[in-house]
């Protein structure tokens, strides 16, 4: 009897979590319904505020991670930004999929003025992989059941600085230089447009994390990250490496018998694994 | 064959008692140390695996040393790699302790273990191991481990007994012939594995060049006690001029001490297919530069060191340097561990857990130390029931020695054994106090 | 007239985010209301799973940053945890005012079995410090906007074996074994139900932490960690050590014809900078 309760209580688990991704599902629906109208207001505002992306993008720690330096001047033409949530539209869609766009500014005589807009699905069945790269069984067994981010590939005009390495423009991906320039797009912003999801190893990687990062960071978090970067970057910590040589910090205890019997010391920081 | 217990108790003072932690972390396959210009033989394994020693006296723990083992198995070869990871102390012993004996015979026993001890029990590379999909992972999703559970359950297993098919992998050793090499970085750091230990004033920070001059003592001393007479042992002081680098080496009793290093590299060879990845080493985050800079394809192992000297992360003017031995530890010596001297933890998660009580902890003051103990062993006791070795010290002190101590007092302690040989540990940085 | 532009958008981002954080407090008066029936649930099941929480709290690696290892022999006899949310009973409650209960078993001859309360209030009042440690003007600038966690004291049974370092027990707080006494027991889980918020640097440290870990993290996510620590198999990459010792990917250009022509590496990770 004593194992019936526990084969009861561990389905009642499974129930539990069910339950509970469904009412996060619904909670996320309510949340993006309710953001979405004042996200249209902050772009608003934000079109008043030269170079706002400019500075969001530039001083995100992550961003820089997904794009070649290169890039970063093309960035830099990033006018504005812009996420829909499918879902509002749509109710069948998952409240994962998501259509972002990108408006650009041009330069003279090398990169077109222009708006492009990704699409984001997310999908569970894993036969539509075309290259499998290191996936397992495992990671087939979890995609199936939790989903995993897709996307069409979307038309962008690339730089002229770019015909070099355009993979569409790469004739020749035999010879040494061709190979290595057709990898050198590959890894660019520009490529990241082309990304389908289903082809791991084959194009521009690490896709769904940088969609996330919009998505889910950069995007909702974009006036945040643009005060921040206003910050005078001196007194603060930048980042964990400012943290290990920051200054260290005294007990107050040993500077004095004069601390009472009741310290019981200042340290506010815990021991990390 | 001297038991770990043997060899420390010869080295630390006669009649003083101290408690040792030593940890052994699971295996686990990994990648070959150097990157391949050619992709992986099926038949080569690398496994890997660390140590990590603490000791403590009167109640607090004073000194820790934290050793990679990198056991290489080819069809016909086997060799086994010491990377001297980090050694610390923090300056609470009130006794007077060669910490470089201590050090010594550390290494010593960890050189002299037989590589089939890591080999037992692996923890196989995702891409090699058979996915048994009645396995939880970390990949597993929470509904899914559930219905594994139940299962179990359900079939009468205990919920924590392995599967029929071990997960773990045994990996014989082809031969019981094989190479030993140490590894090692060499660079002054306020503190390793001591957080804040620099702030206590009995701790005495070795400068580079003295560092070094410690270091390679205690490398020599191995090199003569444990490696047989043909075993080569290399010194290369990065951006330093030969004749400068030679003079250190110049008078160690080593039969083979040379500029150098043990990676077998011609000057002109590519530097990424020529130096070893080590965690958390300067020497492999300047090859991860190279690569994102594009460069990994042009620079050589000679432009190699003459630009690590300049990379920003070696502060100026400060000796630094790599020290390496390949070779072959004396048969006689070989061994394999004796009974209740090591804790091997079932997970990595559990080895860190003890770890951390330790690295985690602030040294600057007598809480810090008492605290890392008190937590370590009362962890050990309750999670592990196990306990850290008693040890009680056999060295008569040498008149020198005494003599030394009476002049210094405590502080010969610290004069004598304050160093820091390697880079600053990551895990040192604490969670800040978020509001 | 540029200048009335800029300020006009910055003002509106500003309201923005107020809107935003509306919302998102909104939001999650929503998902709490639709939880907590859920989780009474998962509590009946979890009574069914024997030694659930001693699982879930001994895997957990940050718990063991808040308490002393030998509070775990009384960790391993919390038989439930529950958390309540205030605002569900009372919408005038900030939607971080929680009460966290333990149930204990309790240990013959030395540790009273017991069902434990204590109660956080987010304030705004930053003139009930009794001991400000370290706090600077800016801290309470920060707290006044955003709150600040604090708790009432809240009586608890401590084990007997503790009685030495027993904060109320120990009497003579002024010698070197007193003070040391009084420190060690401060460091205890028991006297985190003693914790007011209010007191740096005087009381258990970092309390809030700690009640957020376990409202934030270990009491949502419990039944995700006692899955996790059943693992058979730890993988790769289960700490920072070994991301900085994974392999060095370089593109395959190299190593030969067999690779097809538009590989783009396989490297699903982007290194870190």
């Amino acid at each position: 009897m004593v194992e019936d309760r526990l084969t009861r209580s561990l389905d009642a688990l499974g129930g539990v979590e069910d339950d509970i991704e469904k009412v996060e599902k619904e909670v996320e629906l309510i949340r993006l319904s309710k953001l979405s109208p004042i996200y249209e207001r902050r772009s608003r505002a934000i079109s008043g505020v030269d170079g706002f992306w400019k500075v969001v993008l530039s001083q995100h720690s992550d961003f820089a991670n997904y794009v070649r330096a290169a890039d970063l001047k093309y960035v830099d033409c990033i006018k504005s930004i812009d996420i829909k949530w499918l879902c509002l539209e749509n109710k069948n869609k998952d409240y994962r999929d998501v259509a972002i766009s990108f408006e650009f500014e041009g330069i003279d005589g090398d990169f077109e003025a222009q708006v492009v807009t990704k699409y984001f699905t997310i999908e569970h069945d894993t036969s539509m992989f075309k290259y499998r790269g290191k996936r397992t069984e495992e990671d087939d067994l979890r995609d199936q059941e939790l989903g995993f981010l897709t996307s069409k590939p979307c038309a962008i005009k690339w730089p002229k600085s770019y015909d070099g390495i355009n993979p569409s423009l790469v004739s020749d991906k035999t010879s040494a230089k061709g190979k290595k320039d057709y990898r050198t797009g590959m890894k660019s912003f520009f490529s990241w447009f082309m990304w389908t999801g289903l082809k791991i190893g084959k194009e521009f990687s690490n896709g769904d994390g940088f969609a996330n990062l919009l998505t889910d960071d950069i995007f909702p978090n974009s006036t945040k990250y643009y005060t921040e970067a206003q910050v005078d970057l001196e007194d603060e910590n930048i980042d964990d490496e400012d943290i290990s040589d920051g200054p260290i910090e005294m007990d107050s205890e040993e500077s004095g018998s004069n601390g009472s019997s009741d310290e019981t010391g200042t340290s506010s920081k815990k021991r990390k694994l | 064959m001297p038991t770990l217990e043997e060899r420390l108790r010869s080295v630390l003072p006669n009649s003083a008692e101290f408690e040792l932690l030593h940890l052994l972390s699971p295996s686990k396959e990994t990648h070959p140390l150097v990157l391949q210009k050619a992709p992986v033989r099926t038949d080569q394994h690398v496994v890997k695996a660390q140590h990590f020693f603490a000791l403590a006296s009167s109640r607090k723990i004073f000194y820790a040393l934290e050793i990679y083992v990198y056991i290489t198995l080819n069809l016909a070869s086997c060799e086994k790699l010491v990377f001297v990871s980090k050694a610390d102390t923090n300056g609470y012993c009130d006794h007077a302790v060669s910490i470089k004996d201590v050090t010594r015979a550390l290494i010593e026993y960890v050189s002299s273990i037989s590589p089939e001890i890591y080999l037992e029990r692996v923890i196989q590379i995702p891409e090699r191991r058979k996915v048994d999909i009645n396995a939880i992972t970390q990949r597993t999703t929470t509904r899914r481990a559930l219905r594994i559970l139940k299962k179990r359950h359900e079939k009468n297993d205990e919920c924590l007994a392995r599967s029929p098919d071990d997960p773990y992998c045994r990996i014989v050793s082809p031969s019981s012939q094989w190479t030993c090499k140490i590894s090692l970085f060499t660079r002054s750091e306020p503190q390793y594995l001591f957080a804040e230990s620099s702030q206590n004033t009995t701790k005495h920070i070795l400068p580079g060049n003295k560092l070094l001059k410690w270091w390679l003592s205690v490398i020599d001393d191995i090199l003569v006690n444990v490696f047989t007479r043909n075993t080569r042992a290399r010194l290369q002081i990065p951006g330093e001029e030969t004749l400068i680098t030679r003079k250190h080496i110049s008078s160690l009793k080593g039969a083979d001490w040379r500029v150098g290093d043990i990676f077998d590299g011609r000057p002109n060879d590519l530097a990424i297919y020529t130096i070893p990845l080590f965690p958390d080493d300067p020497k492999g985050r300047f090859l991860e530069q190279l690569v994102d800079e594009g460069r990994a394809r042009k620079v050589s192992l000679s432009q190699f060191w003459v630009e690590l000297q300049i990379q920003q992360e070696f502060r100026l003017g400060d000796t630094v340097s790599v020290i390496g031995v390949s070779g072959n530890i004396r048969p006689s010596l070989c061994q394999s561990v004796a009974n209740g001297e090591i804790i091997r933890t079932d997970s990595r998660k559990i080895f860190n857990m003890v770890k951390s009580y330790i690295t985690g902890e602030e040294y600057n003051n007598e809480e810090g130390p008492s605290d890392a103990y008190t937590n370590v062993t009362d962890f050990l006791h309750l999670r592990l029931d196990s306990s850290m070795v008693r040890i009680k010290g056999t060295k008569v002190p040498n008149k020198t020695s005494l003599r030394h101590q009476d002049s210094q007092g405590k502080n010969d302690f610290a004069r004598t054994s304050e160093f820091q040989p390697h880079t600053l540990n990551v895990q040192l940085v604490r969670k800040k106090l978020k509001k």
